[in-house]
């Protein structure tokens, strides 16, 4: 709750320093906030609270999901200052918008109600809207706002419809009472409420990204300002998993019959299309959206097939994803600034003329494929374990398969930049910058080499 | 005391690592030394061992260190002293010697004279090892080592690529021969649970005869032979490596190297008496290639090859007489040919020597006036081979048909046909080298020359052992001893104690197979006479037509080619194919075939991302419906 | 303790040479570096006793809850490979002096890596760190080939990327499956994965990933279409690590975890095995007589030697095994020995066309006594390394089945048949242009020589250290299958 | 509220799901982005309706409080849907959303 208020109170101060002209003291502030809201957010740790009648719940795992979430904003904010050097309008409305955002997917990691899953969900989504629209002068920027508007808003009405009928069969939002509720159906669910169940699945496997509402994902990943689809590939993905995780862990204790055979065939669906559809793409940033789409494939892994070992598989994985996409992102933005496009052509020769550069997008795209010892692999090992700890083998080697394809992507930047000749133009890179893709890389590895810091926390 | 016996092979070792070290540091005078020298104190050694013989057997093994030792697998490095190898010690290292003596003149002028003796004093080497070895692994050893040293020499001059073939074809060969010795090493092991000597014949001896692991063993190792010794199939490639320095020819493809398919027979006696079957195939194997390399010998023009499909022959005939359990006879025809074929050889190198070159004998003629010593040292050693009285091959050859007799009459005949033709085209050979007018250049008349005394005195050693060998084993029908056999008795006992006890034929029945035998002999040279030195010979060049059975026997029986059309031929073009076709077309089309699926598919799924709102909202709905359809109606 | 010094020498030198500048520093250095390794693993070696492995052991927790330990060890079959490891690596490193790579403390960084991966494949006593390990040692592999590589080398490196990735995934799946089949509590501990619980089904099951993941790596046929191609694009010290120590990575892992953990369905499946490898090795056979590519027919004769070794792995007697961990060693000192001729040669010449060569032995009769002697390594002549391998391989499979032995064995006819082919018509013959202007070996280069030749001769003559040293964890490991 | 209550639940249910089914068609068999944004109303307020049924059927107040935060929602979200319109078309000249699909495949 201190975490939601916090950032509330961020949101606000970022917009009043817009109005007071000081857009140079917008990064720090928002840095600063993050770091203070990060730190009251651990406060809580081990104390595990509800609020305002449960609408609110605190506990290990909302406080680790929304570290995270947090973390991945400060490590996406830390890049805003390149990404918008050439920009002279004044930048607080974004930023505003941003850390609205950022609550918003705060409070789907913490909900105790529908209601208030819901209105983390509009939140967050309503942010982003503006967000995806907000380089207002480029025509893909408009497409993307637009379909995402148009998809988001239509998919939230099935949410919507989904947590009516929840309400009307169990009678309450409160997931609490929902899961006293299930607990009396004692397996024979009435279809109204399967039918809620079912739609609120939907409307977040929308946000997630998972096929067959995927959709968007690639059109408006590509068409948003680059900094803004880091955001929506990592704090949106990461908040929406979470929240759906989140509902399923505290309504069902581990009653699968119902949703398991649905979210089994989504995952291998997701996993196949993101990789398979991947493997064409000519152009970095598609191919991160549908990278991102399979990772959502491999997250459901973890709803599957969820057991207390799963809370940390989940965690670690999305932190690995998160830091390994945003580090990604972050040669993207230098990219497409320096050659005007991302396809992996421009990135030929990297590895001579920026060999750090070239090294950190190895090391996520490396990591993202899994290979070992990097964060990415520990956390598909993880996500395996857990899945064939339940039993789930099939589900397990379509992933594995599904890992396989994905080399095939992953590596065409690799090979372009270590294998292609380059036209021997330089990319300029600021100390900062260096410094800041340096930690990302130097975090996947760490998270790879010592993973038991993270996992063991929840 | 009994560690003199490493000397042995350790001396021609020494000297192969001092001039292949050193190759080009060392001295040609050096060279000379070392190469010849270590053979020679080889020699010494071995007659050293050999007069103190029962010493030597007796305490041996006093050396030998585990070369392979995994649980009840052991292989020590052992060696083993009896008659039969210090029979074989003292043909290696004698001729051995004397063949490297007679190098130093033959090969004084090549570039490549200290690379020459380091191989040849690797092949002693090996070749002792092969004799000297106490198990059949280390047999193996020396046994594709002197594989190597045949590849090796007969590649010796290494810049012609049809000689660099033949060494290729000699160890291939040699290769599907080793193959056959390897297994039949494992199915030794397999049923003896040893692979030395001792201990094998040992247990062999209480096994029933004929038994099926017996006769597989044995056939297996008859493979090696027949691969080293060159017996039908795997013959060709003898003739083929007549492409190295003669002395090569004379020491490897005649003396020694080739023996050792007898020698492991002989060796092996025990598992052979005990295995009738095989017996058999080794007789009709041995007849089979005596009789068809000595036909194709008499329609040859070059020196060596007449002498290689000789040696071919003759080697058919030991293995005639060990199919009939000579093995006595069978090691006294290796002996005296070891000798007589040796001396041939190295004559025949002389004749190449003296004419600059030359080795169409239809080039030849007279040189009997110019070249005295070879041509009486050659003569005597044709007299052996052809098996006349009283020099050694008579006794040798005799006692072969005589036991071959003793098995089977048909067989005797074909044997009897076998030496009359060996008669014929030796006598053949000597004529149209050494009688009549010389047929070659001007400048070959010119140059022509004696060769020096190093060449001359191993030929004339030779040619007294080729005379007088025959004292080793005179027959007892001559009042002989029959020193050999008793030397060797103790060898071929065992074997001697399976075989049953036939009575020993008549001295009359003896005499008349040998007067039989002879008189065709007499009969064969007179006929060579006539035709080539009363007569004027007719010579016919290669391309001249012939009638079918001089054309057939003249190129060869046209076996190379089968070979060629059969093996070489078709392994190629499966090679080519299974690269071309299976492996490219086929293995990796199916591998690329899977990645290129995945990206294909990638290729089409990625349509479906239309980019039109509409459509995306379509497929949701469909999802959707599908999903509370599925979930709940059904 | 020295196990784990082993894995971190390699490591810690490849990091310190990214921040050299000077190529001929970068050079001494990771040479130096290399050699200390090795002397640490000689260390190693002595200090080795067979009847327990306790000196060599080092185990510290990671991830407890995951059952993962960092445990790291040698027992006699992780020793000779090890060693075969730290012996080939500076041997490798030296031969690479002759080449100026660009971005030479990359190059020699990477192949240091790969040292480190190989050496953690090999003394890994835990599941996971094996296929951590394991991992990671193909991408420095592909980034020598790739980056290094000749022609065409972006599609092949990336075929031998992703074809021996997809393999070990699967392994993957495996081993995590395994690790909910060992007692409790679960461990990766390979003496845990030795005892897990298993139905014949998931024998079966586990014996199909871990065979696919080896045999790929090996390769075995039919999978191993990657490998002829990647041997020729990749540079000279690629194609050494990859065909001199790489692929002893599959038949390790064969041995060490393959039939211990699913050993009734290596018996069941034997034969099948056995039969695909015997397959190989008549096959490749017969492909390398007709291949005008020096390094291609290498690689097609590795692909039949390699396939010898894993038909003796499946034959599981003890003679067999102990001929395939002999022979590991003797492959890896033999290819890179023959890839080292390949690459003096291809320097001297600018080419490996065999057609093209020729009598080079008349210009270089060092290098040709060299080849020779590698050569014979590799068709095993008695008294060579190869022999005893061979034999013992043969004879531990002709134990098991006395046809397909003498299928095996026409490996040794087929051996001379191209290896003699190679030989004669490159260094054989009289000289053409080409090799006109070849010139002999320099000390620097004979320097290369002599430790593959010694041990070319040591093995071949003295093998009992070796075999001693391997012999007791071989029957431990046979005892599964008994 | 009893007048709420003497209609069955059901014809609620069946009513609500009707208007919502007539939204979703609204939204799939539209082109123009206006049309498309009032059928979402349309979802929207026919599960407004619902909730308050639900609601008083099971007397419980939280059903319509949550009505009031949709409206809340979706008056926001309208807004920025009207904005977005505009915004497109400043660029298109047109409010079809077929017309952009500049970014696919």
């Amino acid at each position: 709750m201190t975490t939601i208020i916090a950032l509330t109170i961020l949101g606000i101060l970022v917009l009043f320093l817009g109005i007071m002209k000081k857009q140079s003291w917008l990064l720090p502030v928002i840095l600063l906030g993050l770091v203070v809201s990060m730190a009251l957010t651990v406060t809580g740790w081990n104390m595990p609270k509800s609020y305002a009648h449960e609408m609110v719940i605190v506990d290990n795992v909302s406080i680790a999901f929304s570290t995270v979430l947090i973390f991945s904003a400060f490590l996406i904010f830390s890049l805003a200052a390149r990404y918008y050097r050439g920009v002279t309008r004044p930048l607080d409305d974004i930023y505003g918008v941003m850390i609205f955002a950022l609550t918003g997917a705060v409070m789907m990691t913490s909900y105790g109600n529908l209601i208030m899953l819901f209105l983390g969900i509009e939140t967050l989504s309503i942010a982003l809207y503006v967000l995806a629209g907000s380089h207002k002068e480029a025509i893909t920027s408009n497409e993307a706002t637009l379909k995402y508007f148009l998809l988001g808003s239509f998919l939230s009405g099935f949410l919507l419809f989904g947590i009516a009928l929840i309400y009307g069969s169990s009678g309450s939002f409160d997931l609490h009472r929902i899961s006293e509720y299930v607990a009396a159906c004692s397996g024979n669910y009435p279809p109204m409420f399967l039918a809620g169940l079912f739609l609120l699945i939907i409307g977040l496997s929308f946000k997630i990204a998972i096929v067959p509402f995927h959709f968007w994902a690639p059109d408006v990943y590509e068409g948003t300002p680059t900094l803004l689809t880091a955001f929506m590939a990592t704090v949106v993905k990461t908040a929406s998993i979470v929240a759906m995780y989140r509902f399923f862990t505290h309504t069902f204790h581990g009653i699968h019959g119902v949703w398991e055979t649905t979210i089994w065939v989504m995952a291998v669906f997701t996993i196949l299309l993101g990789n398979l559809t991947g493997v064409y793409q000519p152009n970095l940033k598609r191919m991160l959206a549908y990278s991102s789409i399979s990772h959502s494939g491999y997250m459901l892994l973890a709803v599957v097939a969820f057991s207390p070992m799963s809370d940390n598989a989940l965690l670690l994985y999305t932190l690995s994803y998160s830091i390994a996409t945003i580090s990604a992102f972050g040669i993207l933005i230098l990219i497409r600034e320096a050659r005007g496009n991302d396809y992996f052509s421009s990135l030929n020769g990297m590895a001579k003329t920026n060999p750090l550069e070239a090294f950190c997008l190895t090391v996520s795209m490396l990591s993202l494929a899994g290979i070992p010892p990097l964060a990415g692999f520990m956390a598909k090992y993880y996500l395996f374990t857990t899945a064939l700890e339940k039993g789930f083998v099939w589900l397990v080697i379509v992933a594995v398969a599904g890992s396989a394809i994905s080399v095939a992507y992953y590596f065409r930047p690799i090979i372009a930049m270590y294998l292609k000749e380059s036209d021997g133009v330089q990319l300029t890179v600021e100390t900062p910058y260096k410094v800041h893709l340096f930690f990302m890389t130097l975090m996947i590895i760490l998270v790879g080499l010592l993973p038991f810091l993270v996992i063991g926390l929840v | 005391m009994t560690l003199i016996v490493l000397l042995i092979p350790l001396f021609p070792l020494l000297g192969f690592l001092v001039l292949g070290l050193g190759f080009r540091a060392v001295p040609k005078k050096w060279a000379t030394v070392i190469g010849t020298g270590t053979v020679l104190l080889s020699f010494i050694v071995s007659m050293v061992v050999a007069f103190n013989l029962r010493y030597f057997a007796a305490t041996l093994p006093g050396f030998s260190f585990d070369w392979i030792s995994i649980g009840p697998l052991k292989i020590p490095f052992a060696f083993l002293i009896d008659p039969l190898s210090v029979v074989m010690l003292l043909i290696v290292t004698g001729v051995g010697f004397l063949i490297h003596l007679y190098s130093v003149g033959y090969m004084k002028e090549d570039p490549g004279y200290n690379r020459f003796f380091a191989y040849m004093n690797l092949f002693v080497f090996f070749m002792l090892l092969l004799v000297l070895g106490a198990n059949y692994p280390v047999m193996f050893i020396g046994w594709e080592g002197v594989g190597l040293c045949s590849y090796l020499l007969i590649g010796f001059w290494f810049k012609n690529r049809e000689y660099n073939n033949a060494a290729k074809k000699a160890f291939i060969m040699n290769r599907i021969g080793d193959l056959g010795f390897l297994l039949g090493m494992f199915l030794i092991f397999n049923t003896f649970g040893s692979m030395s000597f001792g201990q094998v014949f040992a247990q062999a001896k209480s096994m029933p005869a004929g038994s099926p692991a017996i006769v597989a063993i044995t056939l297996l190792l008859f493979v090696g032979a027949v691969g080293k010794s060159a017996q039908i199939p795997l013959y060709t490639w003898l003739p083929d490596a007549m492409a190295g320095p003669t002395p090569v020819s004379a020491l490897i493809h005649a003396a020694t190297m080739v023996t050792a398919g007898v020698y492991m027979i002989a060796r092996s006696n025990i598992l052979y008496v005990l295995a009738p079957a095989t017996m058999t195939v080794i007789g009709i194997t041995g007849l089979a290639t005596a009789l068809f390399a000595a036909s194709i010998a008499i329609f040859q023009n070059d020196i060596k090859k007449v002498l290689a499909y000789s040696t071919i022959s003759q080697l058919g005939y030991m293995f005639v007489g060990l199919s009939v359990g000579a093995f006595t006879g069978a090691m006294f025809h290796l002996t005296t040919h070891a000798f007589f074929k040796a001396l041939l050889f190295l004559g025949a190198g002389s004749v190449i020597h003296a004419l600059g070159g030359e080795q169409d004998i239809r080039n030849m003629g007279g040189l009997r006036s110019r070249l005295p010593k070879t041509y009486w040292t050659f003569l005597i050693g044709t007299i052996a081979i052809a098996g006349i009285p009283p020099l050694s091959g008579f006794f040798s050859k005799d006692e072969i048909l005589l036991h071959v007799f003793e098995y089977s009459w048909p067989m005797w005949k074909f044997a009897v046909a076998g030496s009359l033709m060996t008669a014929f085209y030796m006598f053949r050979l000597l004529f149209l080298v050494f009688f009549r007018d010389f047929r070659g250049t001007e400048a070959q008349q010119h140059h022509m020359h004696e060769s020096p005394p190093v060449m001359t005195t191993p030929l004339i050693i030779l040619a007294i052992l080729a005379a007088v060998g025959g004292v080793l084993n005179i027959p007892e029908i001559f009042d002989g001893g029959s020193r050999l056999s008793a030397f060797l008795a103790p060898v071929f006992a065992d074997a001697a104690a399976v075989t049953a006890h036939q009575v020993p034929l008549p001295h009359s029945t003896e005499w008349l197979l040998m007067g039989i035998t002879l008189a065709g002999v007499a009969g064969m040279v007179l006929w060579a006479f006539n035709r080539y030195v009363r007569k004027q010979p007719v010579l016919l060049p290669d391309s001249a037509r012939r009638s079918f059975i001089p054309n057939l026997l003249t190129k060869k029986y046209y076996i190379d080619e089968l070979y060629d059309f059969i093996i070489v031929k078709p392994l190629d073009r499966l090679s080519t194919f299974l690269h071309d076709v299976v492996e490219i077309r086929f293995i990796d089309r199916i591998v690329n075939g899977v990645g290129n699926m995945v990206v294909w598919t990638g290729n089409t799924v990625r349509f479906i991302q239309t980019g039109n709102v509409g459509f995306y909202m379509f497929i949701m709905i469909l999802g959707i419906i599908l999903i509370l359809f599925l979930n709940i109606l059904i | 303790m020295l196990t784990v010094i082993l894995i971190l020498i390699p490591l810690a030198i490849s990091l310190i040479l990214l921040t050299i500048k000077q190529e001929k520093a970068i050079r001494q250095f990771a040479l130096a570096g290399a050699v200390v390794e090795f002397g640490v693993a000689v260390a190693a070696f002595i200090t080795y006793k067979t009847s327990c492995h306790c000196n060599l052991l080092f185990t510290a927790d990671w991830l407890t809850t995951l059952g993962v330990s960092l445990k790291f060890g040698m027992d006699g079959i992780s020793l000779l490979m090890v060693m075969l490891t730290t012996f080939l690596v500076p041997v490798i490193i030296l031969s690479s002096f002759s080449h100026t790579y660009s971005r030479p403390s990359a190059f020699y960084s990477l192949v240091l890596l790969m040292e480190m991966a190989l050496v953690g494949v090999f003394v890994a006593f835990d599941g996971l760190i094996f296929y951590i390990f394991w991992e990671l040692a193909l991408i420095p592999a592909w980034f020598i080939c790739a980056v290094w590589g000749g022609h065409d080398r972006i599609r092949i490196t990336f075929k031998f990327f992703i074809y021996t990735f997809v393999g070990s995934l699967f392994m993957l799946v495996a081993l995590i499956y395994l690790y909910f089949r060992t007692p409790l509590p679960h461990s990766f501990d390979f003496q845990w994965l030795y005892a897990a619980t298993l139905t014949p089904a998931e024998q079966t099951w586990i014996f199909i990933a871990f065979f696919l993941a080896f045999a790929i790596k090996v390769p075995v046929f039919p999978l191993h279409t990657w490998q002829p191609d990647t041997y020729t694009a990749a540079p000279a010290a690629g194609s050494m690590l990859l065909g001199g120590i790489m692929l002893k990575m599959g038949i390790y892992g064969m041995i060490r975890w393959m039939i211990p953990i699913c050993h009734q369905a290596v018996q069941l499946y034997a034969p099948v095995a056995i039969i695909l490898a015997v397959t190989g090795i008549v096959y490749a056979s017969v492909i390398a007589i007709r291949q005008n590519d020096m390094k291609r027919l290498v690689a097609y004769s590795s692909i039949a030697h390699v396939g010898l070794i894993a038909a003796g792995v499946f034959a599981l007697t003890p003679y067999a095994m102990e001929g395939a961990v002999i022979q590991m060693v003797s492959h890896g000192i033999n290819i890179v020995g023959l890839f080292i001729v390949i690459d003096l040669i291809e320097q001297r010449t600018g080419t490996r066309s065999i057609r093209d060569l020729g009598g080079i032995a008349l210009k270089a009769p060092r290098l040709a006594i060299m080849f020779m002697i590698i050569l014979l390594g590799s068709i095993a002549l008695p008294l060579t390394n190869g022999f005893i391998g061979e034999f013992l391989l043969l004879l531990g499979l002709f134990e098991y089945s006395k046809i397909f032995a003498a299928i095996a064995g026409l490996t040794i006819i087929f051996s001379a048949v191209y290896m003699l082919r190679m030989y004669q018509r490159t260094m054989l013959g009289t000289t053409n242009g080409l090799t006109e202007q070849v010139s002999d070996l320099t000390w620097p280069e004979m320097v290369l020589f002599i430790p593959l030749v010694v041990m070319i001769f040591w093995i071949g003559l003295f093998p009992g250290m070796f075999l001693d040293v391997a012999l007791p964890d071989v029957l431990q490991i046979l005892n599964f299958v008994k | 509220m009893t007048a709420l209550t003497t209609i069955p639940i059901h014809y609620y249910l069946v009513f609500c799901s009707t208007l919502f089914s007539i939204g979703v068609i609204g939204v799939l068999i539209k082109r123009n982005a206006l049309v498309i944004l009032m059928s979402i109303e349309l979802m929207i307020n026919s599960i407004n309706l619902l909730l308050a049924a639900f609601s008083a059927y099971t007397n419980d107040p939280a059903g319509q409080i949550f009505v009031f935060f949709i409206m809340v929602v979706a008056a926001a979200e309208v807004a920025i849907g009207l904005a977005i319109v505009v915004l497109i078309y400043r660029t298109t000249h047109s409010i079809d959303i077929n017309v952009l699909n500049k970014l696919k495949w």
